[in-house]
C-alpha cells in the first residue's frame, strides 16, 4: 500500500503508523459527559468501503494525516495534513448558551 | 558425451562446456545451460521422486516452474535446500542432489505400500479414521503419520549465504521475457519510459528457447534483445521471478543471484529482493500446458509435449526414443514434428475426431502416424513407461471403447491445452473469466494498473503474442506518462500461424468397461486422482473451496499450476454445473515458492532489529559491563567485579548507593522539548496534575492516563522557561508517548502553539545517587550552590563544564539523595568520566539497571512491571494526585465504576515472613494458609534483595490494598515450582518513608 | 448416516467408495425457525451443534453467506491453548480446551486435535516475569502450564539460535502442554455434519441482509439473499463482520475489523514439532500434519475486509521467523492469505444477550477465536437456550466496556488494533 | 570548545574495503564539525519566520519539503510544514541567533546536533548502495541534487540529502548511527568501498 503524504510524496505504507477512526470528534478537554465520551473511547463506525483515518507519518516527517482510504480495496481517495481538516468542538455549554 | 541421451550439438546448451553432478551418490556429466531436470534426462534418468502419499515412482513432467512431480533434495549440509524443482535448477559442476521422500532407495520405496492400499488412502480417509479408542489416541496416530508425510528434509543448520533486499522503481514493470514481454519492453523502453523486465528464467525468450536452434524467431530474438540491452532506459532482470502483486503498484520479485553456482562468490548474495514501485504493469507471463488424466498418468516417461519439445530443442536432450504424443488440440503437433525431427518415432493420438488436415498431412510426410477420435485411456509400466493403451473416444460424450492398440514407448507427451498465467492479475482480487473456446480461464479486464498480452489472453502464436505485447507497453508507457514507441514493432521472423482447429476440452479419460482401472491423477504433487474429486462430490464437498480441502487439491507447492483447472472442471461435470459458475479457488502470493532468506535480506542475527546504543555504550563495555536487553537499547545491567554474578553484583551496588554514591546511565529514558505560548495549558491536560504555577527552574512529578483512565506513563517534567518545558518518559513507552502527545497536538487540539520534539538523542543522562552525591556534583560542577537550601528537591540548575554545558535535576528514583546529570550527547561520555574521576575520592560506584531496580523497589517506586497497561490511579495510590479542579485526559472514564471499584487490585509492600526466603516476580497472591486456588487476591509485580532492610522484599497488588491488607499475612504462590512465601502486606515504602534523605 | 470407522473406509472402498453420504444435507430454507445462527464458521456451527445436542433444539438454521468454514475459521492457523490470565477469559478458555480433548469422539469426526504443546519464548528477566504471572495463575486454576529456563529449552528445541549472534537471546520459555493445534477445516466439517445429523439446516450461499422487527423492535427473523426467514431468537457470529451484522439491528459495538495473514511453506519432513511464539516480535509457528510451517503474526495494521494481506508485514514478519529459527533461512513459503479479525477494545471477546430483545452476540475474536470454538459454541448456545449466560461467559459482557471492567490480557487499552 | 565524541568512535575505521582492489565506487565518510538547530514556527507564522530567518541562517529558507536549501556548508531542511532543520558549521552559533530572533509566539528553537550523526556516501554506486535500504527513488530524474526524503533506512528513521549527482548525505539519529555505519560497510562490500577520514 502506498500513501501519499502531501509534504513528503508517496511512501510505502511501512512508513506510516494508523491511529484509528478519525471521523469521530474529540469531545471538548472541558466535556464531562459520559456518554460523550463512552462513545468517543469505545464505538467505532467500521465502515465496509470509505473510512477516515489518522495516519502517523511516523518514519517520514512526522506529522499526522487524515487518510481516507476503501476499506475493501484499499484504494485512498485522500489525504491531507491533520491540521488541516480536523474541526474543533465547541465548549460544552456553549450550545446551549446559544440556545438561550 | 554429456549425457547418453544427448543430441550432437543440439539445443541451446553449451556443448563442450560440461559439468558434473550426483544425484543419489552417483556421478553424471551434463552441460552448461542445462537444468538439473535437461541432464538428469540426458543421462536416461526419468526416475526422480516418490510422490507425497502414495510413494508412486515419478519423473519429470514439465520444463519449468509449474513442474510437480521433480522435487529433488539439493545440496548438502548447511545448504541443503528440499524440494527444489529440478526442472528450475540451473545445473553447475559440483552439483549435488538427492530424492525424496523414499526408503530405503528411490527404486526401492517400503511405503509404497500405500499404492496397494489406495482406495483405502482416499481423500479425507484421515478424517474418518483414527479417532479411537481414547480421547487423545490421535496424539499416537499423528507421530507415525507426520514421518511419512512431507517431503524433503530441511538442514537444522544456520545459513551460511547472505541476502539483501533493493528497492527498484520504474514506470513500466514487464513480467515474462517471451515474446509478448520482449515486445513489451521494447515498446516502452522505445517510448522512453523506466522499463524493468523480470524473467524467472535464466535466458530470456520464453516460448522461443523452445523452438529449434537456428529457426527464424532466433535471429527475431537476437535482434531484440541486442536493442533492449542497449537502451539505458530498460533494466533486464534475468532469474527474477515477480511473485507478488501488491496493492498501489507494489510487486515483489525474487531474484536467485547465485543459485547457478556451487555457492555464492565472496561479497555476492544468494539471492536478492526486490521489491518493486511501479507505474504500469505488463503481465506477459504466457500459458502452461495442462495434463489430461488417464490411468497411471503419473508414470516416469510422460510429460507435457511442449516440455518434451524444450527438452529436445532448448537442451538438446533426448527424453526417450519411441513417444506417443496424446493430444486434444494443435499444439502437440509441433511438438510432434520436432521430437520426430530430432530422431524420436512418434505416434500421434488425437482425441478429436476430425484431426486438423493440413498438420496431419505434415506429420504424414514425417511419416508421423496420426490417429484421430482416440485416446490413451491408461499407460504401462512402473518406474517408466512402457506403452500406451489407446481406446476410441468420443469427445462429446467422453465415452471410450475397449483397448484397440498397445503402443509400445518410453515417452508419452500428453497436451490438454493451455492454461494462461493469470496469477499475478488474479492475486489482485479480479476473478478470472472462462473462455469456452479456449477452455481456459483468461484473466478479465486487467485489474488497477495492469496490462495483459501474450498467450495470457489466449494469443498463441509467435507473431500475435509479440503484437499484442508491443501494444500493450505502448500503452503502459503512455498512461506511465511517457511517449509514444519510437518505431513500431517488426515482426520479422515471427510465426503468425493459429490453431487451424478448435481444441475439443477433455478433463478426464474414463476408461471403457473393459478396461482395467488405473488411478487416474489430476494433481501429481498431492497424488489426488479423478476418484478423490468424485468421492468429494458423493459427500458433498461441491464448491471448488470444499473440493480443494477436502482433497488438497492444488495445495501442494506447485500450488496447482497444471492441476487447478482440470479438478474444477471435473466438479463442474459431476455437479452438472457449468465452469463458469463452479468458479475457480482463489489465486495467492507468491507464485513460486520464496524463501525466508530472501526476504530477511540483511536484517539478520544482530542486525535483525536496530540496537540502539547510548553515548556510553563503548565506556560501558570498556568498562566490562554486562549488557541487557531493554526494547531496542542495550543498558548496562551490572558491572560485575571479580566474577560476580548478577545477584552478587546488584547486592554490592545497591549497597554502595546507599553509603556512599554511585552513578548510572539513564540515557535510555524518553525525553521531549515542550515548547511554545500554550506549552503549560498542554502539560495541564495531559497531565493528571496541575502544571501551571510549577516555577521555571524546578521539575515536577507526572502521570498522565489513557482516554480509558487508566494509567500511560509517568516521568519528571521540569520548566525550563515560561514556554518551555523539558519531559522525561519512561524508557518503555518514550515512543507511544511522543507519538500520543503529536497526536493531540495535531489531531485534536489545534489550536494549542506547543511542539513537541524528541530529544532523547540529543542528551546524555546519567544520573548520580547517595548521600555523597552532593559533594561529588559540588566538586565538578563548582559554578553551581548544591547546598539544600540553594538547590532543593526537585530543582533544576544549569552550567558548563569546560565549555560543555550540563543541565542538573534534583530528582531521585532511589530514595537517596540524588541528582540526574543532562548534557549533550557528544560530550556524555566526558562527563561520565569526570563524574567517573572525582567519584573516586567520593567512593562512587557504578550501578546498572538491576541495582536501579533494587533500589527503587526498597523506596516503593512502582514502574514497568506495576504500571502495565491495566492500573488506575487509585491502584498505584495515586488517587489523590489528580487534580480536582480541571480536567485532563482519562478524567471523566477513570470515574467508570469498573475503575474505581474497591475490589481492585492496589499497590502494596511485601514482606516474607521469612526474611532469608526470596520472593518471585510473578507470583500470586492467596490467602495465607489457602485456599491456594483461581485467580488470587492478587500478584507480586517486582521483588529484591534489600540490603538496607537486610532482607528480601516485594511490590505487588492486592484486591482492596492496604487499606484491606495492612499488616496482614499473605501467601505468595508460585505453583510452577511449587514456592510458597508467606509474607506481611505492608507500605511499599520500605526505605525512609518520610523522604529524609532524598529530600535532606 | 454413516459411522465414520476404519470398518466403514474399508468397507466403502471395497465398493469402490461410492457409497458415502453426503457429511451434510444441502436443504432449501424453511419459512420459519426456533433459531437462526448467522455464520456458519466453526462458532456458529458448534452453537448449533451445542443447541441440538446440549439443549434440544433442533429446528435451527445456520445460515452463511459463502461456503461453511470459509471464514476465519477456515484460514487460521490453527493455535489451541488456554494459557489466558484475566478473570473472565481463564476458565472458558480451558473449558474450550477441554471439549477439545473430546473433541474428535464427540463428533465422530477426526479433527486432529494435537496436543503439541506450545512454547511461550522469552527473552528477559521482566519477560520472564510477566509470563510467570499469567501460566502461575493457569496453574492456580488448575490448567497446566510450566516454565523453562534457557538450559531446559535448548535441550527440547535445539534448533533455536542460541548462537551470540542472537540480537535477543532466549531467556527461556512458559510452555502448556495441553495446548497445539487442530484441523481448522474437519472442525467446521465435524461440526457441521454433528449439526446436520441432529436436525439442523445449513443453509449455504445464504447471506443475510436485515433483520425482522416486531413493534417492540424484537428481532423475529431475518431477510437473506434466500428469502425471508423467521425466527424466535437468532444469533450472530460472523467474525470480520460483527459489525456490519449488528448495523442491521442498530448495534453500535466496541469492535474494528483489522487483517490478519497467516503463510504455509512447502511440505517438509518433521522439523518442529510443537508450537512456538517468539518473545522478540511476533512470530508463531507450527508444522501442519501435511509438512507445511504454518505461520503468523501481527496484524497489517489498518482497518480492512480485504481477506488480502500486504508485503510490509511479510517483510517484516520473515526476518523475525530466521531470528528464532535460524534454519527457516533456505525453507519456502508457498501460500499466504488474510482474515478478517474481529478486534475488540480490549482484545477478549464478547458472548451475550443483545440489548435488542431476542437478538445475541458472539463476535470480538480476535486473533483467538479458534481455540475458543468448541467453548464458544458451548456457552452461546447456553446463553440463546437459558437466556442468560454460563458462568464461563458471564464476565464477556458488551457492557464491560461501558463500566470499566475491560478484560485487557496485554493492558493495550481501548485501541483495537494494538490488542 | 570541547571536543565532540561521535558516535561512531568505537568502529570508524577508514581504508579501502570490500570487492576488488582497484578504485572503489563507494566511499563512506562521517560528516563532523556541524550543528543542528530546529527552529519550529506555528501555521500563522511559518511564513513570515522563514523570511526572517534567511538573516541569521544566511541562506533562503526552503519553502519545499522534498527540496533542500544550500549556501556553502549551510543546508536547511524542512522537515515539517512548520519546522526547519539548520544544518551548519559548529562555529556559526546559529542557535543563539535565532533565539535572539525570534519570540516563542513566532518560533521555538531546539538544538539538536548531537543528537544526529552525519554520513555521506558517494560515489558511482552510492545510490545502489542506499537502494537496498531506502525505499525511495533516487533515480537522479527524480531525487535531483538537492532532493531530500526523510525515510526509513535499513529499519532506522533517517533523512537523506542528495548533496551531489553521486553524493548522499544520511541524517541518522545518533543513536542508531553504528547500525547505519554497520550496515553501509556491509552493503557497499559487494561494490569495493573505502571509508574516508571523518571529516568536515
Ligand atoms: C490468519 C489468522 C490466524 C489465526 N490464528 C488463530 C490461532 O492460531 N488460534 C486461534 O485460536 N484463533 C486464530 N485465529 C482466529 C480465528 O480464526 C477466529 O477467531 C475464529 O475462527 C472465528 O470463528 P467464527 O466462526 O466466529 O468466524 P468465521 O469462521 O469467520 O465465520 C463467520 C462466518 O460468517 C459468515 N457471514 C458473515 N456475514 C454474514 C452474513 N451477513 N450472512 C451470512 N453469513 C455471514 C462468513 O462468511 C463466515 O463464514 C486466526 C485468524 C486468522 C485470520
Ligand atoms: N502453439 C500453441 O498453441 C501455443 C500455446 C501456448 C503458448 N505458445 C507460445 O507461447 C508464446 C506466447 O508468448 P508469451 O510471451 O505470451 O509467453 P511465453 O510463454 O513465451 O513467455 C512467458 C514467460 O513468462 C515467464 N514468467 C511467467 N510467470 C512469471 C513470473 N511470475 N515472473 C517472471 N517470469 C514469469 C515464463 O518463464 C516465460 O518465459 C508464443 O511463442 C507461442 O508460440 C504457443
Ligand atoms: C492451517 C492451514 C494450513 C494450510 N495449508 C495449506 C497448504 O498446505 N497448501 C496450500 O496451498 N494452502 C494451505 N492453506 C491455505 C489455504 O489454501 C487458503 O489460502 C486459506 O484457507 C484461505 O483461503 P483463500 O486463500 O481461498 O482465501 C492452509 C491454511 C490453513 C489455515
Ligand atoms: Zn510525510
Amino acid at each position: 500500500m502506498r500513501i501519499t503524504c502531501p509534504c513528503c510524496g508517496e511512501r510505502d505504507y511501512g512508513e506510516f503508523t494508523i491511529y484509528g477512526d478519525a471521523s469521530r470528534r474529540r469531545p471538548h478537554i472541558e466535556d464531562t459527559d459520559f456518554e460523550t465520551w463512552y462513545n468517543y473511547v469505545y464505538i467505532r463506525p467500521n465502515p465496509k468501503g470509505r473510512h477516515k483515518e489518522f495516519w502517523h507519518h511516523t518514519r517520514g516527517c512526522g506529522q499526522w494525516l487524515v487518510v481516507e482510504r476503501d476499506t475493501v480495496t484499499h484504494e485512498i481517495y485522500d489525504v491531507s495534513l491533520a491540521r488541516d481538516v480536523v474541526t474543533l468542538p465547541e465548549a460544552p455549554g456553549a450550545e446551549a448558551a446559544e440556545a438561550k | 558425451m554429456a549425457g547418453s541421451h544427448r543430441i550432437p550439438n543440439g539445443g541451446r546448451v553449451t556443448h563442450g562446456a560440461s559439468a558434473s553432478f550426483t544425484f543419489d551418490g552417483k556421478t553424471y556429466q551434463g552441460l552448461q545451460g542445462d537444468t538439473l531436470a535437461s541432464a538428469l534426462l540426458a543421462n536416461g534418468i526419468h526416475l526422480v521422486g516418490r510422490s507425497f502419499k502414495y510413494h508412486r515412482p515419478r519423473g519429470i513432467y514439465a520444463a519449468g516452474a509449474e513442474e510437480p512431480n521433480a522435487l529433488v533434495g539439493l545440496r548438502e549440509g548447511a545448504r541443503a535446500e528440499p524440494n527444489a524443482l529440478a526442472t528450475t535448477v540451473e545445473l553447475y559442476d559440483g552439483l549435488t542432489a538427492k530424492s525424496q521422500n523414499n526408503w530405503p532407495s528411490l527404486q526401492f520405496d517400503v511405503a509404497e505400500v500405500n499404492n496397494l492400499f489406495q482406495r483405502f488412502f482416499s481423500a479425507g480417509f484421515y478424517y474418518k479414521t483414527f479417532i479411537g479408542p481414547f480421547e487423545k489416541s490421535w496424539m499416537w496416530y499423528e507421530h507415525i503419520i507426520r514421518k511419512a508425510a512431507g517431503m524433503g528434509e530441511a538442514t537444522t543448520e544456520p545459513d551460511p549465504d547472505h541476502y539483501e533486499k533493493v528497492y527498484k522503481f520504474c514506470d513500466v514493470l514487464v513480467v515474462g521475457s517471451g515474446p509478448a514481454g520482449l515486445s513489451a519492453a521494447l515498446a516502452a523502453g522505445r517510448a522512453g519510459a523506466r522499463v524493468l523486465l523480470a524473467e524467472q528464467e535464466p535466458d530470456l525468450g520464453g516460448a522461443l528457447l523452445s523452438a529449434p536452434k537456428g529457426s527464424s524467431s532466433d535471429q527475431w530474438l537476437s535482434a531484440t534483445l541486442e536493442e533492449l540491452e542497449k537502451l539505458q532506459n530498460v533494466e533486464l532482470l534475468p532469474r527474477t521471478v515477480a511473485w507478488g502483486a501488491y496493492d498501489h503498484g507494489t510487486y515483489t520479485l525474487m531474484e536467485k543471484v547465485a543459485d547457478h553456482k556451487l555457492q555464492p562468490d565472496e561479497h555476492e548474495v544468494r539471492q536478492r529482493s526486490i521489491v518493486v514501485q511501479t507505474g504500469r504493469v505488463v503481465l506477459a507471463t504466457g500459458a502452461l500446458e495442462r495434463p489430461i488424466p488417464f490411468g497411471n498418468n503419473d508414470r516416469p516417461g510422460i510429460m507435457l509435449a511442449g516440455a518434451a519439445r524444450t527438452y529436445v530443442n532448448r537442451y538438446g536432450v533426448l527424453p526417450g526414443k519411441q513417444a506417443v504424443v496424446f493430444t486434444n488440440n494443435d499444439s502437440a503437433y509441433q511438438s510432434a514434428l520436432d521430437l520426430k525431427e530430432a530422431g524420436i518415432d512418434v505416434t500421434l493420438v488425437d482425441a478429436r475426431k476430425d484431426a486438423p488436415a493440413q498438420l496431419v498431412a505434415v506429420c504424414k510426410s514425417a511419416s508421423i502416424e496420426v490417429m484421430s477420435g482416440r485416446a490413451v485411456v491408461g499407460a504401462n509400466g512402473r518406474m517408466r513407461v512402457r506403452s500406451a493403451d489407446v481406446a476410441e473416444f468420443d469427445a462429446k460424450t467422453g465415452a471410450s471403447s475397449d483397448v484397440v492398440r498397445q503402443l509400445a514407448c518410453d515417452l508419452l507427451c500428453v497436451s490438454g491445452g493451455w492454461n494462461p498465467v493469470v496469477h499475478l492479475s488474479s492475486q489482485r482480487g479480479r476473478k478470472p473469466e472462462f473462455d469456452a473456446k479456449l477452455a481456459a480461464f483468461l484473466p478479465g479486464t486487467p485489474p488497477d494498473n495492469q496490462h495483459h498480452a501474450g498467450a495470457m489472453l489466449g494469443a498463441f502464436s509467435d507473431a500475435g503474442a509479440a503484437q499484442s505485447g508491443f501494444a500493450a507497453g505502448a500503452e503502459a508507457a503512455q498512461l506511465a506518462g511517457a511517449g509514444e514507441p519510437s518505431r513500431a514493432l517488426a515482426t520479422e521472423g515471427l510465426t503468425s500461424a493459429d490453431w487451424e482447429k478448435p481444441l475439443v476440452p477433455i478433463w478426464d479419460i474414463k476408461p471403457g468397461e473393459q478396461v482395467k482401472k488405473r488411478k487416474r491423477f489430476v494433481d501429481f504433487q498431492h497424488d489426488v486422482g479423478v476418484s478423490d474429486v468424485e468421492l468429494a462430490h458423493i459427500e458433498g464437498y461441491v464448491s471448488v473451496e470444499h473440493l480443494k480441502r477436502y482433497t488438497t487439491l492444488g495445495m501442494a507447492a506447485d500450488q496447482g499450476k497444471t492441476s487447478n483447472i482440470t479438478g474444477l472442471a471435473l466438479m463442474a461435470e459431476l455437479t452438472g454445473r457449468s465452469i463458469p459458475e463452479t468458479g475457480t479457488t482463489t489465486f495467492r502470493p507468491p507464485y513460486n515458492p520464496v524463501s525466508f532468506g530472501v526476504i530477511t535480506g540483511q536484517e539478520t542475527g544482530l542486525h535483525f532489529r536496530p540496537l540502539r546504543r547510548t553515548p556510553l555504550h563503548d565506556w560501558n563495555l570498556k568498562n566490562g559491563a554486562e549488557m541487557i536487553n531493554v526494547g531496542a537499547w542495550q543498558r548496562a545491567w551490572y558491572y560485575p567485579q571479580g566474577g560476580e554474578d548478577v545477584d552478587a553484583a546488584y547486592i554490592r551496588e545497591t549497597t554502595q548507593v546507599r553509603k556512599t554514591c554511585g552513578m548510572v546511565d539513564v540515557t535510555t529514558l524518553g525525553k521531549i522539548e515542550v515548547q511554545g505560548p500554550d506549552a503549560a495549558e498542554f502539560l495541564n491536560r495531559v497531565y493528571v496534575n496541575g502544571w501551571k504555577l510549577l516555577k521555571p527552574g524546578r521539575a515536577r512529578y507526572g502521570v498522565m492516563l489513557r482516554d480509558d483512565g487508566l494509567v500511560f506513563d509517568d516521568g519528571t517534567t521540569s520548566r525550563l522557561s515560561d514556554t518551555h518545558y523539558f519531559m522525561t518518559t519512561t524508557t518503555a513507552e518514550a515512543a507511544a508517548v511522543m507519538t500520543h502527545l503529536g497526536w493531540l497536538l495535531e489531531c485534536c487540539w489545534t489550536d494549542l502553539k506547543v511542539h513537541v520534539t524528541s530529544v532523547t538523542d540529543q542528551y546524555a543522562g546519567i544520573a548520580v545517587a547517595g548521600p555523597n552525591s552532593r559533594a561529588l556534583l559540588q566538586e565538578v560542577f563548582a559554578d553551581i550552590d548544591f547546598a539544600n537550601e540553594a538547590f532543593p528537591f526537585m530543582g533544576v540548575r544549569e552550567t558548563e563544564y569546560k565549555g560543555m554545558p550540563v543541565r542538573v535535576f534534583r530528582i531521585s528514583f532511589s530514595g537517596e539523595l540524588a541528582y540526574e546529570v543532562a548534557t549533550p550527547s557528544g560530550f556524555g561520555e566526558a562527563i561520565w568520566e569526570a563524574l567517573y574521576e572525582a567519584g573516586k575520592g567520593h567512593g562512587l560506584c557504578l550501578y546498572g539497571t538491576e541495582a536501579l531496580g533494587a533500589l527503587r523497589i526498597e523506596k516503593g517506586h512502582f514502574a514497568g512491571n506495576e504500571i502495565d497497561g491495566r492500573t488506575s490511579l487509585e491502584d498505584l495510590g495515586l488517587g489523590k494526585m489528580a487534580s480536582t479542579k480541571k480536567q485532563f485526559v482519562g478524567s471523566v472514564m477513570r470515574q467508570r465504576e469498573g475503575i474505581q471499584d474497591e475490589n481492585r487490585q492496589r499497590f502494596v509492600g511485601l514482606e516474607p515472613v521469612n526474611p532469608e526466603e526470596r520472593l518471585r516476580g510473578g507470583a500470586l497472591l492467596h490467602p495465607h494458609n489457602g485456599p491456594h486456588a483461581g485467580h488470587g487476591l492478587g500478584h507480586v509485580s517486582s521483588t529484591t534483595y534489600s540490603p538496607a532492610l537486610g532482607r528480601f522484599i516485594g511490590l505487588g497488588l492486592i484486591e482492596g490494598g492496604l487499606e484491606r491488607y495492612e499488616g496482614q499475612l499473605v501467601d505468595a504462590c508460585y505453583p510452577l515450582k511449587g514456592w510458597v512465601v508467606p509474607c506481611k502486606v505492608v507500605s511499599p515504602h520500605f526505605y525512609d518513608p518520610a523522604g529524609e534523605k532524598q529530600n535532606g | 448416516m454413516t459411522h465414520y470407522s476404519w470398518f466403514s473406509v474399508f468397507t466403502k472402498a471395497l465398493s469402490g467408495n461410492k457409497g458415502w453420504d453426503r457429511a451434510w444435507r444441502d436443504p432449501e430454507p424453511k419459512a420459519a425457525y426456533d433459531v437462526i445462527i448467522v455464520g456458519g464458521g466453526g462458532h456458529g456451527l458448534a452453537t448449533a451443534y451445542y443447541l441440538a445436542k446440549e439443549h434440544g433444539i433442533t429446528n435451527v438454521a445456520v445460515l452463511e453467506k459463502g461456503w461453511l468454514g470459509g471464514g476465519n475459521t477456515g484460514r487460521n492457523t490453527t493455535i489451541i491453548r488456554s494459557n489466558y490470565m484475566i478473570d473472565g477469559n481463564t476458565y472458558f478458555y480451558e473449558k474450550s480446551l477441554q471439549l477439545w480433548e473430546g473433541l474428535s469422539k464427540d463428533l465422530n469426526y477426526n479433527a486432529m486435535v494435537s496436543h503439541r504443546q506450545i512454547y511461550n519464548l522469552f527473552h528477559s528477566p521482566s519477560q520472564k516475569e510477566a509470563f510467570a504471572k499469567r501460566y502461575n495463575i493457569m496453574r492456580s486454576c488448575g490448567i497446566d502450564g510450566e516454565i523453562l529456563d534457557r538450559e531446559e529449552v535448548m535441550k527440547e528445541l535445539p534448533y533455536l539460535d542460541y548462537s551470540p549472534n542472537a540480537r535477543f537471546p532466549v531467556y527461556g520459555a512458559a510452555k502448556q502442554p495441553r495446548a497445539g493445534t487442530a484441523r481448522h477445516d474437519a472442525v467446521a466439517w465435524g461440526y457441521a455434519r454433528g449439526a446436520d445429523m441432529r436436525g439442523v439446516d445449513l443453509i449455504q450461499n445464504c447471506e443475510v441482509t436485515a433483520f425482522q422487527r416486531d413493534a417492540t423492535g424484537a428481532v423475529v427473523g431475518v431477510e437473506t439473499t434466500r428469502g425471508s426467514i423467521k425466527a424466535k431468537k437468532v444469533g450472530i457470529a460472523v467474525a470480520g463482520h460483527t459489525t456490519q451484522v449488528a448495523e442491521m439491528a442498530g448495534l453500535s459495538l466496541p469492535i474494528e475489523s483489522h487483517l490478519l495473514q497467516a503463510f504455509v511453506s512447502e511440505p517438509y519432513k518433521p522439523l518442529i514439532d510443537t508450537v512456538i511464539t517468539f518473545g522478540a516480535g511476533h512470530f508463531y509457528i507450527s508444522q501442519s500434519d501435511k509438512g507445511g510451517l504454518v505461520f503468523g503474526g501481527d496484524l497489517d495494521g489498518y482497518n480492512s475486509f480485504a481477506q488480502r494481506g500486504n508485503f510490509h508485514l511479510i517483510d517484516h514478519l520473515l526476518p523475525e521467523g530466521k531470528a528464532m529459527i535460524p534454519c527457516l533461512s533456505r525453507l519456502r513459503f508457498q501460500r499466504t492469505w488474510g482474515g478478517i479479525m474481529d478486534m475488540t477494545m480490549d482484545g477478549s471477546p464478547i458472548i451475550c444477550k443483545s440489548p435488542v430483545e431476542g437478538l445475541y452476540i458472539n463476535g470480538g475474536w480476535c486473533y483467538g477465536g479458534f481455540k475458543a470454538t468448541p467453548g464458544s459454541g458451548w456457552c452461546f448456545a447456553h446463553t440463546i437456550a437459558n437466556d442468560r449466560p454460563h458462568e464461563f461467559n458471564a464476565k464477556l459482557t458488551l457492557d464491560r466496556f461501558r463500566r470499566g471492567y475491560a478484560i485487557d490480557e496485554k493492558g493495550a487499552g481501548p485501541m483495537p488494533g494494538w490488542h | 570548545m570541547a571536543e565532540i565524541r561521535s558516535a561512531l568512535a568505537g568502529i570508524y575505521a577508514p581504508g579501502r574495503k570490500g570487492a576488488g582492489t582497484g578504485d572503489a565506487e563507494v566511499s563512506i565518510r562521517e560528516v563532523t564539525g556541524r550543528d543542528i538547530v530546529q527552529l519550529a514556527a506555528w501555521p500563522d507564522t511559518v511564513d513570515g519566520v522563514a523570511s526572517k530567518a534567511s538573516k541569521p541562517v544566511g541562506t533562503a529558507l526552503p519553502s519545499d519539503m522534498q527540496m533542500a536549501s544550500s549556501k556553502g556548508k549551510t543546508t536547511v531542511f524542512r522537515t515539517t510544514r512548520e519546522k526547519f532543520l539548520i544544518v551548519c558549521l559548529l562555529k556559526a552559533n546559529i542557535g543563539e541567533a535565532l533565539r535572539e530572533t525570534f519570540t516563542p509566539e513566532e518560533a521555538v528553537i531546539t538544538e539538536l546536533g548531537h543528537g544526529r550523526t552525519i554520513l555521506r556516501v558517494a560515489g558511482p554506486k552510492a545510490r545502489d548502495v542506499l537502494a537496498r535500504g531506502l525505499a525511495v527513488d533516487l533515480h537522479p530524474d527524480v531525487f535531483t541534487p538537492g532532493a531530500i526524503a526523510q525515510s526509513n533506512i535499513h529499519g532506522v528513521a533517517a533523512l537523506c540529502h542528495r548533496s551531489g549527482p553521486d553524493q548522499f548525505d544520511l541524517v541518522v539519529p545518533r543513536n542508531f548511527a553504528v547500525v547505519i555505519y554497520e550496515w553501509l560497510e556491509e552493503t557497499a562490500a559487494q561494490f569495493g568501498y573505502v571509508v574516508e577520514e571523518a571529516g568536515s
